[in-house]
């Protein structure tokens, strides 16, 4: 199933795709980013493909990872020009489902440090919405399109986003800043 | 000062005779923190502006800093209502991403684990939704049920909630003598308890005229926003990870997927209970089949040696000591594993660097995205209605905030 | 394949509201009354006089086992130190006086503040010296510094292991341990 | 029985004697019993022990204590009040709820003649006017919090205290027209006597449906569950109450547990015949109601042997205290209304049946004094 | 051995069925390294002979009956060599088991266990239970070797590294084999003592936990040992070394490879010249109070003052001297050049007293940096001075502002010093020039900088502050940098800042020898300088055996997987 959808994605549009691999039951798909909506709206669309659902939206940051252990997560194609060693900083995930069907499918897309944007999915799907802002929230990718692209699980005052590599382990941050106490001594007006 | 007070003054102007009311983060119906900002047009909800994050622990990223082993006490803390079904969810993504095979037996208890964690886990929201709706009494007949079964998972782990149960390639512990009996009395007190709550609200005007057509879920909504499990299926969608994409023992279970039909929080809470009753059915079946054997792979590069090796010979030892100093060798790669967890499918996503310390974990939790959809199910509804959908929702901070 | 759930349809009975109500009351006082005459399904356990009992696995406050001359077991190897997750663990290791034994910790200490209880230290001690089966909570205490525990404290709770070490052999060991020398 | 000898220092004495026994002991006894009473009950509903540590040395008497403990407890907390415009109306508020509620048992027949703090003939019409002042209570209290919630749970008490207040006085209607008259004691002395010898002639046999409709009106009138949408915990934190502590919400909480205590005394008046004893002694209800006319209880005492009447006090508080165990169980088995529902029943659905039962009633009584 | 690559025959060798020409000679397991396939060892060593006593190492090689060992046995044309058959497995798990059948069950109190080369063959090529059923035969345990090594002759696997260390290298001959078959120990002859300067390198070479140190014995678990890269200080050897910390306190050094300098080797001494500053570095200064009597100041008190003093001597034409050791960075040396320029001060180079060095690595010079101090000081300030002159111009200079206490002092020049007005001391270490200076101020040590140091053969290498610094402390460029510009009223040629990087490109720009130079290209192992410094014939250059090879089963300096924990 896996192996064929993907065949079909190569053959229908073979620009789109960067590299694939099938591990057990799961598929990869690299992804170019422009061609990323197309391909996502595809597969929604498909009847041959069905994902309805997008299940998870997240990224990873690569800049730590062993160079000569990438090929084994970004899969790319010997052919596109690209080499492992040298791949982008960051891949963001996508893990697609299709309940009529019952298959997975992950897509990636890789993402510069310098260029840190990617079309947002909220069009196709509203999980992209959550899930987009988390990654916007823990990696600082920008994703273009988005209705409200701010942060979610940390408070707007957060300084960097944690889950990149240099981000330290045991980054102190301000807590938020206070407002301004009132003064129950002074500033009580009932009294 | 006088610039806040500015701001308000505009967003007065703004929103006219609204009342803009802060609902969270320390207010009794967002148990699992979560601040809702409310715009109400007398008690209507006009829009409502949700802000999650507070349990925020950074999980993913303290999970980056420890071994593969120690990433498993933060998995308890995610669902903390079914922590035994996170347990199994992560170290299964473990498994898969290394290729280990699972015994029979091991599979089989922890099938067993997660249908009594998935039974915890409805039994609290059924009696948290309840005591929010000022059912008292059935709030506490099913913490009452939990309860029966707490102390049962803790003859099986050791601990009620932080149970860490799981390890790579096995389980801590084998069944403890005397098991399947204590479950099956613990299982009739809970169908008992059930039955109560049941009488207590399925079928009272009062509860249900608060239930039945508020929070509906369209099928399209619930498809396209990503909810699973109960969110899901309460609209009808015939998708349950344990039916369509078996994973454990699940296979071997003779059990029926629950769907319900209008997507509303009635429907919500009798799948909850009709879940309870299908997990209970699962139970007698997983112990009734329960094969014998090992719980671990015999392979000491997976699961520590056994005691007595470790104590007595240096073979058990030197495995012992490389696996506790240098953690699991899993092998570079990824792999995400879902898993129907209480609110639906929980996926554990790894990346590992070939080495002892994950890479990067990421956890699919089921509530945030349906937390996505829940301004869609509140707005222009009445005030008291955000709490029974918030509850059939059954946020759990935990997971959602990481 | 799909199981649907029944709704139930409002009937007139449900709909006046009183029907229903009465049957909940039944319930409740039903309740009531088996409990105020019998008391037969309270589930409250009055703590700190009647206690549940705990299953041998309860992972409870750690505690430190002797050896036969009631010497602390322990040889500070620092794998609980290494495994615990939330590195509330301090050990200093010490040579010993005694020549066999080498090594002891002269400074064993759990923050139980900072201890999660997971028992991953029991699991990885490879010389049977710390246990969490003592069916002792940690208690609350004024001071942080109170919830540091200290050898002495830890050992007060331990017994002597039967679990042989070092490949020593003895009479009452597991099955099919009997290998390894007598001890030297 | 002559206290002084003289019959008007008489009067002012057995007066204050009645108000000290009755409101004060029992009142006030009943609501603080029913602090500990109501928790207690519940946790036995719900498989609990309930409250049972407060102790005095080795005694503990199942919690009772508790009651002691919880004042003293109240009363040594800090009195908060928030940074609110008014803070006299917020520290007001609860005696405003408090005294009203306290004030219409005055008009309560407890007992058979003069047992009866203030012999009004307008007894209920006293009750329903004075109880409605309890309103005042809440919404200011709501108000002055300076809190949204608070708030809103001072607007929706207001709606619908309001709204139950016309169900709750349309649903008594049928019983002062069965009985004649608004005068408590007259409506007690009314339901003297058997039909066919068996049913006694109490109000709740006469109206059922009245006694449904009095029962959940007036449990809505005193905002408790299921009615408690304006104090509902998991909807508005606490409501009006949200912002009190100490003894501000000792007071509104005990001015509930007054009302429960209101709630129950007035019912077993108007529906369960008060003090009376039926198929026991058929009769002495009417001879007190003479002897009341005389403003002079001591030939009615001199008639009738004292046990009689410590019966029929102790009917009257059994009464009491049924009702108020109703209340109890139906607090702790139903789940909340919506408002919005609360306010379709009591306009939709209260109303019109009270009403409903007030034309049936009129025909029948018209129909029974024409035939 | 060494290639001489016009006269080698090639032989053309298949192992794991990869092909590789490689010269007449080589031994099968350096070929399988070339590939990239890893063969375990235990008993060889790059650095010494080949005893192939381990058997671990057995691989299959076609047409031959038994399996043979790879580092021993030579390659032939054509000779194909499979390295992961059933078979070899086998003869693996065999020889681990053979190994462990006597092993006690000892890594709880095991120093090596975490770098332990026989746990960590035994799980990738074992990881199979006991099945031992006979009584382990005891050896003495605790046996001590000499002042610094401990034995536990149960650990040991009988590779003889250290026996063969003893012969080959320190040539000293300490160690032995005793008795026979299962019985044999690793002993010392009648009367002698483990006691050379090399003792701690055949812990280092020890593949197991027999060999251990006497004072890291116990101390701290190697797991949770933070490394990092350095270089030893001791010497003007600079050996490459492997600084292990815990929570920013020295644990031990580790000699680490480098085929240019040190290769696997490190003498006793330079192990044991950081504890005096570990334990006693300084954290505060002096100086002059207001009542005359000196007060306890941190740094930049000292720094305020002197520049102070500088200011007010430059005003009445004073005469200052700058005395600066040897033992610092080429930054430091750099900055305080330029600050004698700026003021029109003398340079002084002092030394520190030196000790006897030796054959192998040791150097009599025990300045880090003589090399790189004379080099930059040739160009920067040509007229430097040493000891002599400055105890002969002591008595005309109104300040001397002097760099580092671990100088050798003469009483003569100690004499002379206290004519001195205004002794200002820079250092690291109490001694008697940090009594006798009026200002005293705290200097971060060594291990604390980031900077380079030049050794006795020109090898330009980085010292990459392994270790925080006190906050009391300053390091000397940067108090350069200070004296200039508050003392002087004079910018150094630095950047604001004055971070080594850019001192080093100001170096590199001035001084010839540097000129090729990039801070960020030395690296790990050091780049050579081409000219300017002497270039002795080291001895570990012609030591024999090629110079690519770290010790392949030594715990390498980046492990794969580290547990920083508790390092904040």
């Amino acid at each position: 199933m896996h192996a064929s959808l993907i065949e079909i994605l190569r053959a229908e549009k073979p620009s789109a795709i960067l590299g694939s691999h099938g591990l057990g039951d799961e598929s990869t798909l690299i992804v170019t980013r422009d061609h990323l909506l197309d391909v996502m709206q595809w597969l929604r669309d498909d009847p041959r493909a069905r994902m309805e659902v997008l299940i998870d939206v997240t990224a990873v940051d690569y800049s730590e990872y062993p160079a000569h252990l990438r090929q084994a997560v970004s899969p790319i194609d010997e052919d596109s020009g690209n080499s492992a060693a040298e791949l982008p900083r960051y891949e963001v995930v996508y893990h697609l489902l299709s309940m009529s069907r019952g298959h997975r499918l992950r897509i990636k897309v890789l993402v510069t440090e310098q260029d840190p944007h990617v079309p947002s999915l909220c069009d196709l799907w509203i999980s992209a919405n959550y899930g987009e802002r988390e990654t916007f929230d823990m990696y600082g990718l920008q994703f273009d399109g988005h209705p409200e692209l701010k942060r979610v699980l940390l408070y707007e005052e957060f300084e960097g986003h944690p889950l990149r590599k240099d981000y330290p382990q045991r980054g102190y941050q301000p807590l938020m800043p206070m407002p301004e106490l009132v003064n129950y001594e002074g500033n009580d007006t009932a009294h | 000062m006088t610039a806040s007070i500015h701001a308000l003054k505009q967003t007065a102007e703004r929103v006219g005779d609204d009342m803009i009311i802060n609902m969270g983060p320390s207010h009794p119906a967002t148990h699992g923190t979560v601040k809702f900002v409310l715009t109400l047009d007398g008690e209507t909800i006009r829009d409502m502006d949700i802000t999650i994050g507070y349990l925020h622990r950074g999980f993913e990223k303290m999970a980056e800093a420890g071994t593969w082993q120690q990433v498993l006490p933060y998995t308890d803390r995610l669902n903390y209502v079914s922590p035994l079904i996170n347990n199994v969810g992560y170290v299964g993504a473990v498994e898969k991403l290394w290729g280990i095979e699972i015994t029979p037996r091991c599979k089989y208890i922890r099938t067993l684990a997660c249908e009594i964690s998935r039974i915890t886990d409805h039994l609290t929201s059924l009696g948290a939704g309840a005591l929010e709706l000022g059912g008292f009494a059935p709030f506490l007949f099913g913490v009452q049920a939990r309860e029966v079964l707490y102390p049962i998972v803790e003859e099986l782990t050791g601990a009620r909630l932080t149970t860490s149960y799981t390890r790579i390639g096995g389980l801590r512990h084998d069944l403890p003598e005397g098991f399947g009996e204590l479950v099956e009395s613990g299982l009739c007190k809970v169908e008992d308890l059930c039955t109560k709550v049941d009488q207590l609200l399925t079928r009272n005007r009062i509860f249900y005229d608060r239930m039945i057509g508020t929070g509906v879920l369209s099928q399209k909504d619930a498809i396209s926003s990503g909810c699973t499990g109960i969110m899901l299926r309460c609209t009808g969608v015939d998708w349950d990870l344990r039916k369509h994409q078996p994973y454990l023992a699940y296979d071997e279970l003779d059990f029926d997927v629950i769907v319900g039909q209008a997507g509303d929080n009635y429907d919500r809470y009798l799948c909850r209970m009709e879940e309870v009753r299908q997990s209970i059915k699962m139970i007698r079946q997983l112990l009734k089949q329960m094969p014998g054997g090992p719980v671990n792979v015999k392979d000491w590069n997976v699961v520590l040696p056994p005691k007595h090796d470790v104590y007595n010979s240096i073979e058990g030892m030197i495995a012992h000591f490389k696996l506790v100093t240098d953690g699991h060798q899993v092998p570079a790669g990824e792999a995400y594993y879902p898993i129907e967890g209480g609110n639906g499918e929980v996926g554990f996503y790894i990346v590992s660097q070939g080495n002892g310390r994950p890479y990067r974990i990421h956890v699919r939790p089921p509530c945030f995205y349906a937390m996505g959809i829940l301004k869609k199910l509140c707005v222009n509804h009445m005030l008291a209605d955000i709490i029974p959908t918030f509850d059939t929702l059954n946020m759990i901070g935990g997971e959602v905030d990481r | 394949m799909a199981k649907v759930v029944s709704r139930m349809t409002p009937d007139l009975i449900t709909q006046s509201y009183v029907v229903e109500a009465v049957k909940g009351m039944v319930v409740t006082t039903r309740q009531l009354m088996r409990n105020l005459f019998g008391r037969k399904d309270i589930v409250t356990v009055q703590y700190p006089e009647d206690r549940r009992p705990y299953p041998a696995r309860a992972r409870g406050k750690h505690r430190l086992m002797r050896r036969d001359d009631n010497q602390v077991r322990c040889v500070a190897c620092m794998l609980c130190a290494t495994a615990c997750p939330s590195n509330c663990i301090t050990i200093v290791a010490a040579e010993s006086a005694d020549h066999d034994i080498e090594k002891v910790p002269s400074t064993f200490e759990i923050d139980l503040l900072k201890c999660i209880y997971c028992g991953f230290c029991e699991e990885a001690c490879p010389c049977d010296a710390i246990r969490m089966d003592s069916g002792v909570h940690a208690l609350p205490t004024v001071t942080r510094k109170a919830q540091k525990t200290a050898k002495i404290d830890l050992l007060s709770l331990g017994s002597p292991s039967i679990a042989s070490q070092g490949g020593q052999y003895r009479a009452h060991d597991h099955e099919g341990t009997q290998h390894g020398r007598s001890g030297h | 029985m002559h206290l002084t000898g003289n019959p008007v220092l008489d009067v002012i004495l057995f007066t204050l004697l009645k108000l000290v026994g009755f409101v004060f002991v029992f009142v006030m006894g009943m609501a603080t019993v029913l602090t500990w009473v109501e928790r207690k009950f519940s946790a036995f509903m719900q498989n609990r022990i309930g409250p049972n540590r407060a102790n005095i040395g080795n005694i503990r008497l199942g919690g009772l204590l508790h009651m002691i403990a919880d004042p003293i407890k109240m009363l040594t907390k800090e009195a908060f009040t928030p940074n609110t415009p008014n803070p006299w109306l917020f520290r007001l508020a609860p005696f405003m709820a408090f005294v009203p509620a306290l004030v219409v048992f005055a008009t309560i027949p407890f007992g058979p003649g003069d047992l009866q703090v203030a012999p009004l003939n307008v007894g209920i019409l006293f009750i329903f006017a004075i109880g409605s002042l309890n309103v005042y209570g809440a919404v200011l209290g709501a108000w002055a919090s300076n809190n949204k919630w608070s708030l809103m749970g001072g607007l929706r008490i207001s709606a619908q205290m309001i709204s139950y207040e016309v169900a709750v006085g349309l649903s008594l209607c049928g019983i002062f027209m069965i009985y004649g008259s608004v005068d408590l004691q007259q409506i007690v002395i009314g339901q003297d006597g058997t039909w066919f010898g068996i049913v006694p002639k109490w109000g709740i046999f006469a109206q059922p449906v009245a006694f449904v409709l009095y029962l959940a009106c007036a449990i809505a009138e005193n905002k408790r569950a299921p009615f408690d949408v304006a104090e509902a915990e998991s909807e508005l934190v606490a409501g009006f109450w949200t912002e009190y502590s100490s003894m501000g919400f000792a007071l509104l909480a005990l001015s509930e547990f007054i009302e429960v205590v209101l709630i129950g005394c007035l019912g077993a008046t108007l529906f369960l015949g008060g003090w009376q004893i039926p198929w026991l002694v058929e009769g002495t209800g009417v001879l007190a109601g003479k002897m009341y006319l005389f403003g002079n209880l001591v030939p009615h005492l001199q008639a009738h042997a004292w046990y009689l009447v410590v019966a029929q006090v102790a009917a009257f508080l059994i009464k009491a205290i049924v009702l108020i165990w109703l209340q109890l169980t139906i607090r702790w088995t139903l789940p909340r209304f919506r408002y919005d529902q609360v306010m379709r029943l009591g306009w939709r659905i209260m109303l019109p049946t009270a009403l409903v039962n007030l034309v049936v009633t009129g025909i029948a009584l018209m129909f029974y004094e024409r035939f | 051995m060494a290639p001489e690559a016009a006269e080698i025959k090639k032989a053309k060798v298949t192992i794991d069925g990869r092909e590789i020409e490689v010269p007449m000679g080589t031994t099968v397991l350096r070929a399988a390294k070339q590939l990239g396939i890893e063969v375990p060892v235990f008993c060889y060593h790059p650095g010494l002979s080949i005893p192939a006593n381990c058997r671990m190492c057995l691989v299959e090689v076609e047409k031959s009956p038994k399996p043979l060992p790879a580092c021993y046995t030579e390659v032939s044309d054509g000779m194909v060599v499979r390295t992961q058959t059933e078979k070899v497995k086998a003869t693996q798990q065999a020889v681990l088991e053979f190994i462990l059948l006597n092993h006690p069950v000892d890594c709880p109190i095991c120093d090596q266990a975490g770098e332990c080369v026989l746990q960590e063959h035994f799980v990738r090529f074992s990881a199979q239970p006991s099945r031992l059923f006979h009584e382990k035969i005891g050896k003495p345990k605790a046996k001590v070797l000499g002042p610094k090594v401990i034995l536990d002759a149960e650990r040991c696997i009988l590779c003889t590294r250290c026996v063969r260390f003893c012969e080959e290298v320190t040539k000293t001959n300490e160690l032995t084999v005793e008795m026979r078959g299962e019985h044999s120990e690793i002993t010392l002859p009648e009367g002698k003592v483990l006691d050379n300067d090399y003792s701690l390198s055949v812990v280092d070479i020890c593949p197991v936990g027999a060999l251990t140190s006497r004072e890291f014995r116990f101390q701290r678990r190697v797991w949770f040992l933070d490394q990092h890269a350095s270089v030893c200080t001791g010497c003007a050897r600079g050996c490459n070394i492997r600084l292990d910390s815990h929570k920013n306190q020295v644990e031990r050094l580790v000699a680490r490879y480098n085929g240019e300098v040190n290769r696997w080797w490190m003498c006793d001494a330079g192990r044991g010249s950081l504890a005096q500053r570990r334990d006693g570095a300084l954290k505060m200064g002096h100086v002059p109070g207001t009542d005359g009597e000196s007060r306890q100041a941190p740094a930049i008190d000292g720094l305020q003052t002197t520049a102070q003093w500088l200011q007010e001597l430059k005003l009445r034409n004073g005469r200052v001297g700058i005395a600066v050791s040897a033992s610092l960075t080429n930054e430091d040396i750099y900055a305080f050049a330029g600050l004698a320029q700026a003021l029109g001060a003398q340079v002084f180079l002092l030394p520190r007293t030196p000790w006897t060095g030796d054959a192998v690595l040791k150097t009599a010079d025990r300045d880090c940096n003589t090399a790189g101090a004379k080099a930059i000081l040739d160009v920067v300030s040509p007229g430097w001075g040493d000891a002599k002159a400055l105890t002969k111009a002591a008595t005309q200079l109104d300040a001397l502002v002097l760099v580092d206490s671990e100088i050798g002092v003469s009483d003569d020049l100690l004499d002379a010093l206290e004519s001195i007005d205004q002794l200002v001391v820079l250092t690291d270490l109490p001694g008697p020039l940090a009594d006798a200076a009026d200002v005293l101020i705290p200097l971060t040590w060594l291990q604390q900088r980031d900077g380079t140091l030049v050794n006795v053969d020109g090898q330009v290498q980085r010292l990459a502050a392994p270790l925080k610094p006190a906050v009391t402390t300053v390091t000397p460029h940067a108090a350069a940098a200070h004296f200039a510009h508050y003392g002087a009223g004079v910018e150094l040629d630095l950047t604001e800042r004055s971070r080594p990087d850019a001192i080093f490109d100001r170096i590199a720009a001035v001084v010839p020898a540097f000129a090729h130079l990039n801070y960020t290209e030395i690296g790990d192992y050091g780049r050579r300088l081409t000219h300017g410094a002497p270039l002795a014939e080291s001895p570990a250059r012609v030591a024999g055996t090629p110079a690519w090879e770290p010790d392949p089963v030594a715990p390498s300096f980046a492990r794969p997987f580290q547990l920083h924990r508790g390092a904040q």
